[in-house]
């Protein structure tokens, strides 16, 4: 028996989940609110990752799955920058709470 | 040609569309007589369905069924198919309001002369809204009722919001949110009771529910869900009829739609909350409904007194037809809350009645707002000298909506009152307040009018001919079912019979 | 107390830090170099849960692409490096519902445990992920590469310089 | 696994996603060597050209058996059949927008644009077509990321780069969410395959974890719902299809949002069916309630927000999110009638929307305005677009005699045919339909009752066709529905959706 | 002959019609149209009225319409009673056709009076005829429009404008009491049918209190109909009609038809004792109560009005004192008489072009013919010996008596007195003395044409004559043909004490000695009662305020009602829905606010919705436990 228990991945799962989550919601660059994202696909890593090794059906699928999720989150990255490049270059500014000229 | 007769009737007011398709917008004269004529042929068909019609045979008649749409279900049962048939029909009591639809379609569409612009698009909305009249009172199962009622509706937008008085939008909107609660309680209530029973179709509807409450436990059919829908049902045609205190939505229509048009609304599209109430509360829930009928008693009572108090002290001689309207529908609910032979009766003629009391009544007012620009009773006076015709004839429509015997109106409200008179006298006997006043606030606005010193209109002529018409043609047919009743009372004896059965009496 | 705990915990440890620093931090730089911490210390998380050929993908794409690149982003916005604080009401409505939201989850992850593991998962980990990818899940496999193309073409189109934005400068 | 049993399996099942992609690839390519100046008309008649083959070759499948390739990875059944067609269909009208769409910044990429349209249909088409957690979220993915790109086409537009912008800081947000749930679904049960999920859901084992498996069931229900545009995710909604391209904005309120309820259909049915709830009662018939606040909620909120704009693009997005409370609805119901009633609903939308949004078009590239007043006096300047407006308005406001009535009788069928019938949320939704009428109604207003002598409005003859298609399609539906029923009831066995032929034997020589 | 007197009331209902079609005509011999067709109506009632005398009766009945199983049936009934009325009916109508001819001379809608004329004629005597409660009730209402068209026939002004409304809403109120005592009867007995209604009442089917109730409520619209307290305000008002119209409507006939209507009800009223009592209550109370308003009043056709409601009051009292026929007689004579005085009363005011009695006198001379038959008629209603208001005033006084109604009686024999002196009054004033309108007008004074003296002639004779149809010197003809009739002859018709007659000539000759004293000596000074008793006086003058009471009451009341109803409609109905719109908008507005443009307030919300939904299925799930 390991002495780390699957609750324990996922309590650090969930913490870095939130923490993701907090810091894409207030932080005002959004180059960190992109990258706060990131965290929060990484959380949902570890919890698939804990998955596969502890699980009522333990298995490789886990780590497919987080390789997957990786991939794409990559890719989104990748988008989510390019469009805030767009928006730089046409507001000046990468300032989240700036970015409500579209509103009620 | 007697298969397919009544759904030549429901559509035979397109064919006007399609003419009006090919006339130039601009062409006055052609489109105005083009629509006129357009009306006739749903009036030549129905005397000829009429004609078709057995005065007197039970059940339905002209019966067409075609399958239309089916969802199939799975249930735990099997498969279980909910099919909604196209089936018309027509008894006695539809027969009767789908010619007064005729011809008061025939009556406002005369009245429609008045009309300034875009007369094109007037009429093809006009034969819309005829369409969907005439399908409301010919549909046989829910589905198709309901879109009926719905087709009225969107025509009766545009034609109060575009070709109103001034504040016409408002009232277009108001018409529209207001009918619209009835339209939704009302298809909310159609489905579910699809849902319950598998059809839509009256007939089928009303022998279910008349079942053994055994069996209709079978179907989770309790006691409780048929007052529920019954009362539920009530609400949505107590916007249309309307009752208090939904009504205020009717007041502003009648004040901002264009004569022609309030003619047919006050004339028939109210008459289909009475018909509903007939039809579905009566017909289908003939228990429950005589378990509510003090209410609905209450209900009309105070509508007729309501009514009949606001009226007193409206300065527009619109707004006291309005609110006369209000006071008129509660007879139709005194006479339903009676539930006898003779309040339903009573009834029905109210419905008939005041659908061509209140068209002429409409009618005259338009035509007196056509030469004097206003509808303020404080702008006329003693009309009675420059043009006595129309005085004469708008006095008469007053005394036929005050319930003078010899008119129409008197045997409504004298069957509805014999009616409730028997089951809830006391109550009765408080609505009975309510003639006096009619006959004040009649007087007061019709004297108002055409007595008094002469004022001046800066257009005082008489009735022309094209208005004659109208005039004379509701002003004889509500003389004639006042003086020969007979006629009207024996097409509706078996329908009414039918539904009299299930109340018990 | 097991070297395998041990280690957990230090890498639970830094990776939190790094998350916490994320969001105190107020130089933008500083936190993402931050949050490379986080992902490194999840790397080794990953090799704890016997899962190598992930945790390599961890460093490389994480650590590696996506912060150099978010630190690129950083670069070419040329913002003034110093984040202020959000509204404190903002944090505070933000905050509590993050925090609702661990605690009802955290009442109920704390006793999930199904006692068995996979003990062979450390065991080829690379090559049997090989196989499953081209053979039972070629079809998403495929697809991420119709994705990756998307992102590549869209990221260009949206973040190439306009010709006449070029004339202007120039 | 080797190549000749990889080669075993039925590819021809995925035709129509072999044409997408085929088509999408020589797109990109021919794109790449044409001209820059050259018109790009072709590549439009090529894309459409794509899109109808994969129409054709769907209607080629309609009698073929449930086909499922590498384990449910990918799988044809009748349910990925009749939402592949709303799905192509939808794309291929917005394509017809899409090609005379107008704007100096889509010119110069009016051949990435259709390239990702093809591909945002593409990941569509396998969230229809797979049920399989990975693929689902590969191609929900998929769609998400072209999405993002296309509503951030229109570069120099700072409306279009903020609407971008939002659309992927919501979208990432949703997707984190969604997969947080996933991986609880997947954590608790061991698998990714949607119906040995479901078998795994019956281990006596999760009872102990019935609050686990709720709470995955409703964080992944409420990541999805940023697809469909409901709440609680609704909000991005309205300012990105306020700042989209308008055949983008068409293209996210119908063919996403399409996929959206295509993907929750797959995952919360199949996956929960079978699932314990809290109180061991079915998982499914417990969430009901919540799902129906969600329901409700998105319609109070959608219905009632849109009471104020005057841009009528985001009146159409508020009108977007209330339908797709409407489409919830059937959710709760769990009837079986749910799979017909959603289809047919999303058709119906799918005439009345992408028609309106024609108009829209058309009008807002000439009047160079978003206002509602855009519309005034329609009826008089070209009421060959104010009549079929009215209709498309009249639809989305479920009056009779158009689809939309059609589709809102139907949700009511499922809202209140089951025992106990669901009064409370009927009443809501009509309450808000009520509501609608008030902005459907007003745009119809200003149609008609406003008098202002404005420009003709010409329509390329593209834009003509597709709103006389999407007109007479809103009004034939609405009077004979048993045309689109009868296709689904004759093609269509809603059965295979639950049919499972290869998850049994899987462990069998899986491993 | 009885078989056709349903087309007794057709004539003038054709007249109406023809008259109506030739309204534009200028000519005026399009009178004679109606003067014809009512005499056709003439000639026939009187046959009618010589069948019934020979003791034949008749009853034609047919479906009207059918509600369920009853059918309602309409159709004519000749009796002794309503023979009578047929022929006091067309005479009287007959006689001021032919006076209106002549009255009505130049006016331009000269046609259209007298197709209302022919209207309320038809009206009348189809009520006359009903066979049932139903179509008395139906005629009924018709009356009241009869009178309504013709009190405002001058239309343009305004007291004519509110005098018709004011007729037709307070006969309204008593219709309602009618209307309610008709159906609640039907309820009872199953049918409208006099017939059937005494079968039932005579049967004991109907409880007591029901009688009574059904009775008075029936009373009700004789009240109204006839002016009985406290509806009678309507009659005097009712004057601004044209005189003929007076003399035929609001005196001879449609006013006498709530008297009708106790009668021909009046074995329904017999079973009830407290209903008789209210009536005869009512009935002397008016009596005197008119009377003494009319003690005052200046215009001539409203002293004649409250003359009528007194008389009037006089035949209810008889009709509640048990005195069947004292009522009819009464109604009879008081039908000639009264008739004869307004035509006569017309032919002054058309040759002196004013109402006001103080603006006239000596007109004796002047108009020698109108003169005489004015005093015929007022030693008629006064109850000078030998005439027939003697007669019949006297028998409504032995009934009263008979029947231990002694309070009453006293009334009575006091109203009698007011009645001699306030038409002496009117007779000195107008006739004898001074001339005292304005000198230019006295000079076109001149007698009326024959064609309207003839009718007074011809009343003036009846006024005398009437009354020895009922005398116990002669016979008594009038109750031996009554008693053919449905009714059984109640006891009070006996004659009583020898003294009452004397008490009655006594009480007229000293209202017409006082007013002689008064108005034509000068004996006693005018304003002698005044003087005495200032404030009776002026409440009397002031018509005992009841006008104004009912202003202030009522009229102000429903008019606070119906202004109370319009604020509820505004803000209580209406507000109710700006309150369900302003909610929604409300809703609107806080939607809007929060889509604030900030993405990350998007992803809160978001969260916010999430955890509320976790927190409540946290809640109700058992979650802690």
């Amino acid at each position: 028996m390991s002495a780390v228990p699957l609750t324990a991945y996922l309590m650090l799962a969930l913490i870095l989940f939130c923490i993701g989550l907090f810091g894409a919601l207030t932080k005002r660059n959004a180059v960190i609110v992109l990258i706060s994202i990131e965290l929060m696909l990484n959380a949902v890593n570890i919890n698939l990752v804990a998955f596969a090794k502890y699980s009522i059906n333990p298995g490789l699928t886990g780590q497919i799955f987080s390789l997957f999720t990786i991939t794409v989150a990559a890719a989104e990255a990748a988008v989510g920058l390019a469009i805030l490049i767009a928006l730089y270059r046409n507001r000046q500014t990468v300032n989240v709470d700036e970015m409500d000229t579209m509103k009620r | 040609m007697n298969a397919w007769l009544l759904s030549i009737l429901i559509f035979s007011p397109l064919l006007g569309v399609l003419v009006l398709m090919f006339v130039p917008s601009t062409d006055e004269k052609s489109i105005k007589w083009l629509g006129v004529l357009g009306t006739f042929f749903p009036l030549g068909i129905a005397l000829v369905v009429l004609s078709a019609f057995k005065m007197g045979g039970e059940g339905l008649q002209l019966t067409e069924k075609f399958s239309w749409i089916s969802y199939e279900v799975f249930q735990s049962k099997g498969q279980v198919s909910y099919p909604i048939f196209y089936e018309i029909g027509v008894n006695g009591l539809s027969m009767v309001l789908i010619l007064l639809t005729a011809v008061v379609s025939v009556l406002a569409a005369i009245a429609s002369f008045s009309i300034k612009q875009n007369w094109k698009s007037y009429f093809i909305l006009f034969f819309l809204l005829e369409m969907g009249m005439l399908g409301v009172f010919a549909a046989q199962n829910l589905f198709l009722f309901f879109i009926f009622f719905e087709v009225t509706l969107i025509p009766m937008f545009f034609l109060i919001g575009r070709w109103g008085y001034l504040e016409r939008e408002k009232a277009a909107y108001s018409f529209l949110i207001y009918n619209g609660v009835g339209s939704a309680i009302l298809l909310i209530v159609f489905v579910a009771l699809f849902m319950k029973t598998g059809t839509m179709n009256f007939e089928q509807l009303a022998y279910t529910f008349s079942l053994p409450q055994a069996e209709l436990n079978q179907l989770f059919i309790t006691k409780g869900f048929k007052m529920g829908m019954l009362i539920a049902l009530l609400v949505a045609f107590a916007v249309k009829l309307p009752v208090f205190p939904l009504h205020s939505w009717m007041v502003r229509v009648h004040v901002q739609a264009p004569p022609a048009i309030v003619m047919i609304h006050s004339g028939i599209l109210l008459k289909i909350g009475a018909y509903g109430v007939i039809v579905f509360g009566a017909g289908m829930f003939p228990d429950q409904f005589k378990s509510l009928a003090f209410v609905i008693g209450l209900l009309g009572v105070i509508n007729l007194l309501y009514g009949a108090f606001l009226a007193l002290t409206q300065t527009d001689v619109k707004r006291v037809l309005a609110y006369s309207s209000v006071s008129h529908m509660g007879i139709v609910l005194i006479g339903l809350a009676a539930g006898n032979e003779s309040g339903m009766t009573g009834a029905v003629f109210q419905v008939v009645s005041h659908g061509l009391i209140s068209a002429l009544l409409f009618f005259l007012v338009g035509a007196l707002y056509e030469r004097s620009g206003s509808s303020e009773l404080s702008a006329f006076g003693g009309v009675a000298k420059r043009m006595p015709i129309l005085a004469g004839v708008f006095l008469a429509g007053g005394l036929a909506s005050l319930g003078l015997p010899g008119m129409s109106g008197f045997i409504s409200e004298f069957m509805a009152f014999l009616g409730l008179f028997e089951k809830m006298p006391v109550l009765a006997a408080v609505g009975t307040l309510g003639l006096i006043l009619t006959a004040v606030y009649v007087l007061r606005a019709v004297l108002a009018i055409t007595f008094g010193a002469e004022k001046e209109l800066h257009e005082p002529r008489d009735l022309t001919s094209s208005e004659r018409v109208p005039a004379f043609v509701l002003l004889a047919a509500i003389l004639f079912i006042g003086i020969y009743p007979a006629w009207l009372s024996d097409m509706l004896r078996p329908t009414l019979d039918a539904i009299l059965l299930g109340l018990g009496g | 107390m097991t070297g395998e705990m041990i280690a957990f915990f230090l890498l639970a440890l830094t990776a939190i830090t790094g998350g916490v620093l994320l969001i105190n931090l107020t130089n933008v730089v500083h936190m993402v170099v931050a949050l490379i911490f986080t992902f490194i210390a999840i790397a080794g998380i990953y090799i704890t849960l016997s899962a190598e050929f992930v945790a390599v993908v961890q460093v490389l794409i994480y650590s590696g692409a996506i912060t150099i690149i978010m630190l690129f982003g950083i670069m070419l916005t040329r913002h003034q490096e110093k984040e202020k604080r959000a509204p404190r009401l903002k944090i505070i409505l933000t905050g509590l519902a993050i925090g609702l939201f661990f605690l009802i989850m955290y009442g109920k992850i704390k006793d999930l445990n199904f006692g068995q593991q996979d003990v062979e998962l450390h065991v080829d980990n690379t090559k049997k992920i090989g196989i499953e990818l081209y053979s039972h899940y070629v079809i998403p496999f495929e697809l991420t590469s119709v994705l990756l193309l998307v992102a590549l073409i869209g990221s260009i189109i949206l973040a190439k310089r306009a010709d006449d934005e070029k004339e202007a400068k120039k | 696994m080797d190549l000749d049993t990889l080669l075993s399996f039925k590819w021809s099942a995925m035709a129509p996603e072999f044409i997408i992609l085929g088509v999408a690839t020589l797109l990109s390519v021919i794109d790449l060597f044409m001209k820059k100046e050259a018109s790009r008309k072709p590549l439009a008649w090529l894309a459409g050209a794509g899109v109808l083959g994969a129409l054709a070759a769907i209607f080629m499948q309609l009698d073929t058996e449930v086909t499922s390739i590498l384990y449910d990875t990918y799988r044809l059944d009748s349910f990925s059949k009749a939402f592949k067609i709303l799905l192509l269909l939808g794309t291929l009208l917005v394509l017809v927008l899409a090609s005379n769409y107008k704007k100096e910044d889509i010119e110069e990429n009016r051949g990435e644009f259709y390239y990702l349209l093809l591909s945002a249909l593409l990941g569509a088409m396998m969230m229809a077509s797979s049920a399989d957690l990975i693929t689902l979220f590969v191609g929900l993915e998929l769609l998400s990321l072209s999405s993002y790109i296309m509503a951030g086409l229109e570069r120099r537009n700072k409306r279009s780069n903020e609407s971008a912008f939002k659309y992927v800081v919501s979208g990432g947000i949703a997707t984190a969410i969604t997969l947080f749930g996933m991986s609880y679904v997947f954590g608790l049960t061991g698998e990714t395959n949607l119906f040995l999920i479901a078998q795994n859901m019956q281990n006596p084992e999760l009872l102990k974890h019935g609050f686990l498996l709720m709470f995955a069931f409703l964080i992944t229900f409420a990541g999805l719902t940023f697809k469909i545009a409901a709440a609680p995710l609704h909000m991005w909604a309205p300012d990105v299809y306020e700042g989209a391209p308008v055949p983008v904005t068409a293209f996210l309120s119908v063919v996403s949002k399409t996929a959206g309820f295509v993907i929750l259909l797959r995952f919360i049915i199949i996956t929960f069916i079978a699932a314990p709830g809290i109180d061991s009662e079915s998982l499914l018939l417990e969430v009901q309630p919540y799902v129906m606040i969600l329901a409700a909620a998105t319609m109070i909120i959608g219905n009632v927000t849109a009471l104020r704009q005057r841009n009528i693009k985001r009146m159409f997005a508020y009108s977007s999110i209330a339908q797709a409370g409407y489409i919830l609805v059937p959710f709760v119901s769990n009837s079986s009638l749910l799979f017909e009633l959603i289809w047919f609903y999303l058709l119906a939308y799918l005439f009345m929307n992408i028609g309106a949004f024609t108009i829209i078009q058309v009008l807002t590239a000439q009047e160079k305005s978003n206002d509602i007043s855009i519309f005034r006096g329609l009826f008089k300047r070209s009421p060959w677009l104010a009549v079929p407006m009215t209709f498309f308005l009249l639809s989305l406001a479920g009056i009779p005699i158009t689809a939309g009535f059609v589709g809102k009788f139907g949700i009511f069928m499922g809202a209140l045919g089951l025992e106990p019938a669901h009064y409370w949320l009927a009443a809501v939704m009509m309450a808000t339909t009520l509501v609608s009428y008030v902005y459907y109604f007003n745009v119809i207003a200003v149609m008609f009752f406003r008098d202002d002598e404005g420009a003709k409005v010409s329509v390329p003859s593209g834009m003509a066709a597709v709103l006389a298609f999407c007109a007479v399609s809103t009004v034939v539906l609405g009077v004979m529905p048993d045309l689109a029923l009868d296709f689904f009831y004759g093609n269509f066995d809603i059965n295979e959706f639950f049919m499972n032929i290869e998850a049994v034997d899987t462990h069998t020589h899986d491993h | 002959m009885l078989q056709m007197s349903w087309l007794i009331p057709l004539f003038p209902l054709l007249s109406f019609i023809l008259l109506l079609l030739f309204r534009k005509s200028k000519s005026e011999s399009t009178a004679w149209i109606g003067v014809l067709l009512t005499g056709v109506s003439l000639v026939m009632s009187v046959g009618v009225f010589l069948a019934v005398w020979q003791g034949e009766g008749i009853k034609t009945e047919g479906t009207w319409f059918q509600i369920g199983e009853r059918a309602i049936t309409m159709g004519f009934e000749v009796n002794p009673l309503n023979a009578l009325m047929l022929v006091i009916v067309s005479l009287v109508s007959f006689l001021v056709h032919l006076y209106s001819k002549g009255y009505m001379h130049g006016d331009e809608r000269f046609p259209v009076f007298f197709a209302y004329l022919g209207l309320f004629s038809f009206a009348m005597l189809g009520l006359v005829l009903s066979p049932n409660l139903l179509q008395l009730y139906m005629f009924w209402e018709l009356v009241g429009l009869g009178s309504f068209l013709l009190i405002g026939f001058y239309y343009f002004k305004p007291e004519a404008k509110a005098a018709a409304k004011k007729a037709f809403v307070m006969t309204r109120i008593g219709d309602v009491g009618l209307f309610i005592g008709m159906v609640l009867l039907f309820w009872q007995v199953g049918s409208f049918e006099y017939d059937e209604i005494f079968t039932s009442v005579k049967n004991g089917d109907i409880s007591s209190g029901m009688l009574t109730l059904t009775a008075l409520c029936i009373f009700v619209g004789a009240v109204g109909k006839s002016g009985q307290l406290p509806l009678h305000t309507w009659l005097p008002d009712a004057m601004e009609g044209p005189t003929p119209v007076s003399a035929l409507i609001h005196a001879a006939t449609m006013v006498a038809a709530g008297v009708y209507l106790v009668a021909a009800m009046y074995p329904l009223f017999q079973a009830s004792e407290a209903a008789l009592t209210v009536v005869a209550v009512v009935g002397g109370l008016t009596a005197i109560f008119a009377a003494s308003i009319g003690l005052m009043q200046k215009d001539i056709k409203r002293v004649l009005a409250y003359s009528t409601v007194s008389q009037l009051g006089y035949m209810m009292l008889a009709l509640g004192a048990s005195g069947y026929v004292a009522g009819i007689f009464h109604l009879t004579t008081h039908a000639f008489f009264k008739a004869l005085l307004f035509l006569a009363a017309g032919s002054v005011i058309h040759a002196v072009h004013t109402q006001n009695i103080e603006e006239m006198g000596g007109l004796w001379k002047k108009l020698r013919v109108t003169g005489p038959l004015f005093l015929i008629g007022a030693l008629a209603i006064s109850g000078v010996p030998l005439l027939s208001g003697f007669f019949s005033k006297d028998e409504i006084l032995a009934s009263t008596y008979a029947d231990g109604k002694y309070g009453l009686f006293w009334l009575a024999v006091i109203a009698a007195f007011m009645t001699a002196f306030y038409m002496f009054r009117l007779f000195f004033l107008v006739f004898t003395g001074e001339a005292r309108g304005e000198e230019h007008e006295q000079k076109g004074v001149h007698e009326s044409p024959g064609v309207m003296t003839f009718p007074m002639i011809v009343l003036g004779v009846l006024a005398v004559v009437a009354g020895y149809l009922n005398t116990t010197w002669f016979g008594t003809f009038l109750s031996d043909y009554l008693a053919q009739g449905p009714v059984d002859l109640p006891h009070g018709d006996h004659h009583g004490p020898a003294w009452i007659p004397l008490l009655a000539t006594l009480a007229a000759a000293l209202g017409i000695g006082l007013a002689y004293l008064i108005y034509q000596k000068g004996t006693l000074s005018r304003d002698w009662i005044t003087r005495s008793l200032p404030s009776l006086a002026e409440v009397i003058y002031n018509k005992w305020y009841i006008d104004e009471g009912y202003d202030q009451t009522v009229v102000k009341g429903t008019r606070a009602l119906s202004k109370l109803g319009v604020l509820f409609d505004r803000y209580v109905v209406d507000g109710l829905v700006t309150a369900v719109t302003n909610g929604v908008q409300g809703l609107s507005k806080i939607g809007s606010r929060l889509q604030n443009g900030q993405v990350q307030s998007y992803g809160t919300a978001a969260i916010f919705g999430i955890v509320i939904l976790l927190l409540i299925v946290a809640l109700t799930g058992g979650y802690f436990s």
